[in-house]
């Protein structure tokens, strides 16, 4: 009976909302070959319609605020709403990027804090706060780690060492930077195999990727043994950040021995996820590399009255590896994570780890003792942990795509699922410090409850979801092979 | 505790089920030597006394009456966009990669991409890439990979925004491909079409054509697509897409249309905060789809056939393609997508048209102004958007530094005493009299 | 599976959202006579379990940013969205009330400009803003009728006129206020009875409270004789300005010979609702009644070189009624109708009437033609119109309140109805000017797809609501005989 | 067209099916000389314009170090009150008549009816009422409808907040009801108990008790409550709702409790405004549950026992009841007891009675502070909540425009050089020492 419209299909030509238009009627001197003939297709709707709708659509959302989200590798704690109404307090807002530095003392002197800070918790010399997210931070760390080497003469290192189980923008990021990718084995207990690691170094060795603890949701516990050998082979070591809320307080990548290390703060920091960005990837670097920071860096000089901020470019740093963007990244969010770290202080740091883990330890404990297979049975568990569901995909046919649908049924967004592939029908699970015992205990009772259900009535599992409880028109499984496979990309009227 | 819900017998609980005895414990694999103690931050704040800092450094802040632009723009954005876009389920959820649980932001998506596709006349649009910038890069990479060359030869006019130009080199350098810059005359600020033969030597694998340029003039992007293709080079757009609502849209340009537009879209509804977030948009012909960095988001139905979206086209992505995925990224900057969406919803393909005959005109206004003042003069010729250079007799960053004293921020100091002025929609007639006068005075006041 | 907790049940002794709390510990002097024993009970649950309670309990809401809510008396269109960020800066949330005029020039000028506009929107001589809803700006309107008769000596006034298809507050207030009630008649054309209205009045006559157009969704045709009637009679005229949408920058109550008028901004001027309020009841007067309005009012000093704005308290209008509230009753949402009324100006302000009109006429059209019996067929509607469910009560035994369950079903929020009690099984109907036709015929859809159900599936329509498309746990039809017989009103721990 | 979505052809189509040729020809019915021209008003802004001015009017407003109280209070409001109280589904929505489609706004007020039950420890709450002031008047309405007593003679203290006071003047001054006043000195303070006797005769139907006082001091509310509650009178508590974090309830006050509490709402999480919207609380004792004025909420379920929530008791309301209903109200002040809801989850009972000491703790610190210069010293003695009156050996406007002319509201001017001053749990040490400081200042510069 309800159908949800896309907006184009509210659209009416010659509807209008003059009020938000420029008065001035322009006559407009430019030749006809400059302009367009036809307006662009945009939908014509009143505020009405458009505030209507997605106010609706964002009803169709799963999301921290309204749901358990325990997405491994995500860390979807809560954003504190402090967060964002401070960050978009309008002296930041509107501020042009090139102003003089004077109109900006305010936003320069939090994000230089904020790089402090940063390098306090991971141990670092010294941190950029450019790259745009956790992939961009990659790209900065490897492109910091070869530019090392090119400094040194040292340019036959060619390859980028990753584990199999590491996030996919390890590898993607290493060829973006034109590195040849060298996979490193892991062993069955979630350590990275040193057999292996040791087979693959050598001089052509630029450098190793690692997250610790690692995507298998285990802490790395030869790491020291780990970055021996890679930097005796010559080569640095990159820590990939995503997983800092395990170990924030309680162990430093610095001190582990890591070279270069980004930090989602969208995840650690508490900023949004917004469904999909903007985060930002602050870089982090030991000594030698800091000479390749990107930029721009803020600096502080102290030598007045008052401190003074200011930004350091490129020509302040001729060996950078460069700007990463127009301008200086994803500041608002910057400003977010800065009023949370400021909130949680050096103690508060430590907190996030401790209770992150114990969420994610007690969550394990109590799936494990409801009887279903962990991943790791011997490993403490970090931030986050793996199941796997193969005993269930065996014995009734039903996947972990299919519990994980079955769950939004119960009103929980699903585990990251086939992540890391390494282990199979896997679900790698992170309930993050914020949720309550009350919450995880809720989800250990929809897993048995769909495991029931998996030996009772295969067929809801297998054909979930059936009636998510979100407004409007839920949707069943959706067709991703006939989305692929004839592409449906843009709106046309029909 | 903040942010941590845990209760004194929750905790005890917890830790008895697992069956260690402390929070410490559950650190026992991190070998001894590594651990550490809780690092010396500045002092906790609690939310009273952080809402007072911020509230303070925001006061300190912006204020000014600003003609700056190189990339950047003022322009009123309607309340109803960032009351929605910060509503908890947009800003607190992830990639939506299960589907059914994320209907919000995958529609919202679509249609975004079906807008990037109206405004620039073009088949297919991503979900978003990290700024205009950053985007230029992928659009180089893409070329590259969408190309039959051998050659990795990339066309690129000196009038391309220097930051863009300087954000492309860090982020392609990794990969020995080369950027052949197409000089332009300071005095003619555009690509001068007569110079373009020298280059057909080149085999140049892709040009990029800014519209308009970082100067504010329009390029004749009619000619250069068709010298491009005639080339052989694919054409790489990067368009203001405020602008689009009356410039020619890349997928008509010349002949045959650009083959990839791109630019920031920081113009459509996001603020300016010092500099981002902003977000890139992208997008190409459909045959080069299968190339396209970044998140896709199509339509497709479930069992019942009822209308759903999804990610799609998910093999060109690093989640699983790894190391052969067409781009690194992963987050992008979908948020900003929701307001650019709210903001061209709102304002329609008139609105927004609007906007941008009130920049044009505006801008038009001002120069006119500004150079009736002794010692100021236009530098180029020719037609331009809602950006223009003006050369000053005397040192332009003294000049500048004077305007702000009495709160304008008069453009940006470009070479040769130049500056880049730039005016939109937000600036009415009395602040573009308030610049003349400030300026007038300044000049009058000071020696040239 | 899932239940829709109260916060009360996530509660948990000994949590803390710390961050929120001031430091200092704070010994305290106080006696323990002066102390409480037992702390408050209030919920103990974290910010996210606050944030997500609150935002998933607001999903469970219709509202106009959401559904097409054609709610009858309540205009309730399109709340603007600046309206609500521009009343929330920064300066005004941080004033207080008594702070000295000087730091309040900015409100208390859009207060002044408020005031002037409502006056001529309304065509009455003067207008103070402190009532803080309609039914306060009655209590105002009708206290002065009564202090200027007792000013004139006029004592024995001690009758109010009110017609029988007042809104509930008019003979409320009236009492309220001392005065016996006396309700008139209307006739079948929905016109006020005047035979009715010449017997009641007369020299016990304090007045008449009317409301045109009329709660009956007509306009009052013999408005002048009803006026010339009771000023003859030495009565004064009160207008319930509930209904202004219908009449804006078309006629003004001031012309019609009203004495005193209340202005709900939460209807005609477009401040939100709130879920039952705040909105504010602006009242205007006639010269007569001017010295008895309310105060506080703004006035503007132009002596001066720049205006210069302050208050007039009761002192400085010794004949006022006097203060209606501590303060300056609810200025934050005056500012969001002075911004409406800035953004729409005087051509603005007649196009709301027109197209509210036109949108209730239209809707009268479609539903009349596709069969459903209005009110009174011979009469053009204002901005909202009767339809009675009589014949569908009649013949399929599914009465108004089951097509107003149904209705939620499809997405729509119901029309009044019940009300006014006069018309038989009635549906007031007011689409408003901010709903597009495209949401009409829907809604005309919706109407004629469930008398086909009372027809062929009464049941489907006896049971409404099914399926309200909202988050969360629906709930059906909620018994509410029980809850007054057995009223469960606070929370206790079961 | 503004906030008004009909195109040309939607107008024509609608006519037509109406039947009429033009819109003039909708307003047939209302005679012709009273027709009307648009009013003419200030001209319309867009929405750009008028965010500039709003913008400049706020920048011009507010903005000082604050020490105001006298019934309104400055105090933190955690971020996430308002973000969540102005999503549009709480926002827009109407009264909740249709329970089933607005279990939103329901389940918050049945919540907050529990909380306002459990900080006052009274039996049942209501909805809200206008403000503390009005919801005052309504008190005194209500204990006349619940008494038996034949007068209609009600007991306020001269320690009541006098705005209080003209408020219930206005609202019950039509009913005949006698407002007999119980006198203070103003060297007391507080409402003498030895004074009490002199109105045994009177035969009072209530008494209305203020807890903290006018004057910021404590009553001694258990004395007064057994004492009238001896002479047949009900007892009204108007109380401070962040104040009952720590002090103790009305339910609890004298051997039986107050019968009826009410209050100002705003100190749990509305913004100070100028003045409003603020929100009155309002409880009472399960045996005057019918004489309650106001919505109010109940929990009930639907036909399948799922747990719901509708409006309750409405017997007793104008739109049913009509000109015998308990009050006339209607709309009341909803969307403000959302805030408070969440407010009040948020802080929790440790939070809120934090709050309460913090602010106690910071008062006592600023007087002793303030009483330390010569010149300045402390009205009375006595206990006292956030507030306190100290008395100045001049001219007490004067030092007020001196305070605020160094950027701080010092307090409100009483009688006789006397000001009423207030401090929360938002001020700071620095705060406290930038007062002090500047009124030393004065206080020697000026004379006495
Ligand atoms: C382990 C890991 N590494 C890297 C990334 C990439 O970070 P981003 O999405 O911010 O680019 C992610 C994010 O999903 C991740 O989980
Ligand atoms: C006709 C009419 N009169 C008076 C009122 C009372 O106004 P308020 O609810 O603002 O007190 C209403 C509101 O519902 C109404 O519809």
């Amino acid at each position: 009976m309800m159908v949800d419209r896309i907006i184009f299909e509210d659209s009416q030509s010659g509807r209008s909302n003059s009020h938000q238009w420029p008065k001035q009627k322009a006559d407009c001197d430019l030749p006809p070959s400059f302009l367009r003939t036809t307006p662009p297709s945009l939908p014509e709707v009143s505020e009405l319609e458009v505030v209507r709708h997605y106010t609706l659509l964002s009803q169709k959302n799963y999301s921290v605020d309204t749901q358990f989200y325990p997405l491994g590798s995500c860390t979807m704690k809560y954003n504190p709403r402090a967060c964002n109404t401070l960050a978009m307090l309008p002296g930041f807002l509107s501020r042009h990027p090139l102003e003089p530095i004077e109109t900006g003392q305010g936003v320069l002197a939090s994000l230089y804090e904020l790089q402090e800070m940063l390098a306090q918790v991971s141990g670092m010399a010294a941190v950029s706060l450019s790259p745009m997210a956790g992939a961009q931070g990659e790209f900065a760390g490897v492109a910091m780690i070869k530019a090392y080497h090119q400094h040194n003469g040292d340019v036959e290192r060619v390859e980028m060492l990753v584990p199999d189980a590491a996030h996919g923008t390890n590898p993607a990021t290493a060829t973006l930077c034109g590195f040849r990718v060298r996979e490193i084995d892991t062993d069955k207990n979630g350590d990275l195999d040193l057999a292996s690691l040791k087979a693959a170094v050598g001089p052509q060795t630029a450098g190793l990727m690692l997250t610790n603890p690692s995507t298998l949701g285990v802490f790395e516990r030869q790491i020291e043994k780990v970055v021996a050998i890679v930097h005796a082979a010559g080569g640095l070591l990159y820590y990939d950040g995503a997983n800092l809320n395990a170990i924030t307080g309680r162990t430093r990548p610095g001190d582990m021995g890591f070279d270069a290390i980004h930090i989602n703060v969208h995840k650690t920091f508490a900023t949004p996820h917004g469904g999909g960005g903007p985060g930002a990837g602050p870089v982090g670097v030991s000594e030698r590399l800091k000479p390749f920071l990107p930029t721009p860096i803020v600096a502080c000089d102290r030598s007045r009255q008052n401190k003074k901020y200011h930004w350091l470019y490129v020509n302040d740093c001729p060996k950078s590896i460069g700007q990463l963007s127009a301008f200086m990244g994803n500041i608002g969010v910057l400003l977010r994570a800065y009023v949370y770290l400021r909130m949680l202080g050096g103690p508060g740091m430590r907190r996030v780890a401790d209770y992150a883990t114990l969420n994610a330890n007690y969550l394990l404990a109590r799936l494990s003792a409801a009887g279903f297979s962990v991943a790791f049975p011997n490993r403490m568990a970090s931030h986050e942990f793996i199941l796997t569901l193969k005993p269930e995909a065996d014995n009734y046919n039903v996947t972990a795509l299919d519990f994980a649908k079955r769950l939004l049924d119960y009103g929980f967004y699903a585990p990251t699922i086939y992540f890391p592939m390494l282990v199979p029908e896997c679900m790698l699970i992170e309930p993050t410090e914020t949720e309550s015992k009350g919450e995880l205990d809720r989800f250990v009772d929809a897993m048995v409850a769909i495991r029931n259900e998996a030996i009772h009535n295969p067929r809801m599992v297998k054909d979930a979801p059936h009636n998510i409880p979100l407004a409007g028109v839920g949707v069943g499984r959706l067709d991703e092979t006939q989305a692929a496979r004839k592409p449906d990309l843009i709106w046309n009227k029909e | 505790m903040p942010f941590i819900p845990h209760t004194t017998q929750d905790v005890e609980a917890m830790l008895a089920t697992i069956g260690v005895s402390a929070l410490d414990d559950l650190f026992c694999e991190i070998p001894a030597n590594l651990r550490c103690d809780p690092p010396k931050l500045l002092p906790a704040l609690n939310e009273m006394e952080i809402t007072r800092l911020m509230a303070q450094r925001s006061a300190q802040d912006g204020g000014m009456l600003g003609f700056l632009g190189a990339g950047a723009y003022d322009h009123h954005i309607p309340a109803a966009v960032w009351e929605i876009t910060t509503r908890g389920e947009y800003y607190s959820a992830y990639t939506p990669y299960q589907a059914e649980a994320s209907q919000g932001t995958l529609q919202v998506i679509y249609e975004f991409q079906s807008m990037i596709a109206g405004l620039t006349a073009m088949e297919v649009s991503n979900a978003s890439l990290y700024d205009g910038a950053s985007g230029a890069a992928e659009a180089v990479l893409m070329a590259v990979r969408c190309s039959r060359k051998k050659t990795a030869c990339i066309a690129i006019p000196a009038t391309v925004n220097p930051r863009t130009i300087a954000t492309i080199r860090t982020l392609i350098s990794q990969q020995g491909i080369e950027l052949l810059e197409i000089a332009c005359t300071a005095q003619n600020g555009r690509i001068d079409p007569a110079t373009l033969a020298q280059y057909n030597a080149k085999d140049i694998l892709a040009l990029l054509i800014p519209q308009p340029n970082y100067f504010g003039l329009l390029e004749d992007v009619d000619l250069l697509t068709d010298w491009a293709h005639a080339q052989g080079a694919l054409v790489v757009g990067i368009v203001n897409p405020l602008a689009l609502g009356i410039l020619k849209p890349p997928g008509e340009w010349g002949s045959q249309g650009a083959d990839i537009a791109c630019g920031e879209g920081q113009p459509l509804g996001i603020p300016l905060s010092s500099g981002g977030p902003y977000f890139g948009f992208f997008a190409c012909k459909k045959q080069w789809l299968r190339q396209l960095p970044g998140r896709i988001v199509g339509r497709t139905q479930d069992r019942e056939g009822k209308r759903g979206f999804v990610l799609t086209m998910q093999a060109r992505e690093q989640h699983i393609r790894r190391s052969k995925a067409t781009s690194n990224i992963c987050t992008n900057q979908g948020l900003m997508t929701v307001a650019a969406t709210i903001y061209m919803a709102i304002m329609g393909p008139t609105g927004l048209a609007n906007v941008a005959y009130a920049c044009h005109d505006n801008s038009r206004k001002l120069l006119e102004q500004l150079t009736a003042i002794p010692g100021v003069e236009r530098l180029h010729s020719g037609h331009y958007f809602h950006e223009f250079v003006v050369k000053l007799d005397r040192d332009v960053a003294k000049v500048l530094e004077e305007l702000l004293a009495v709160g304008i921020v008069g453009g940006l100091a470009l070479a040769d005493n130049c500056m880049l002025v730039c005016v939109t929609e937000t600036k009415t007639q009395a602040d573009l009299d308030s610049y003349k006068a400030a300026l007038a005075d300044i000049m009058l006041r000071s020696d040239s």
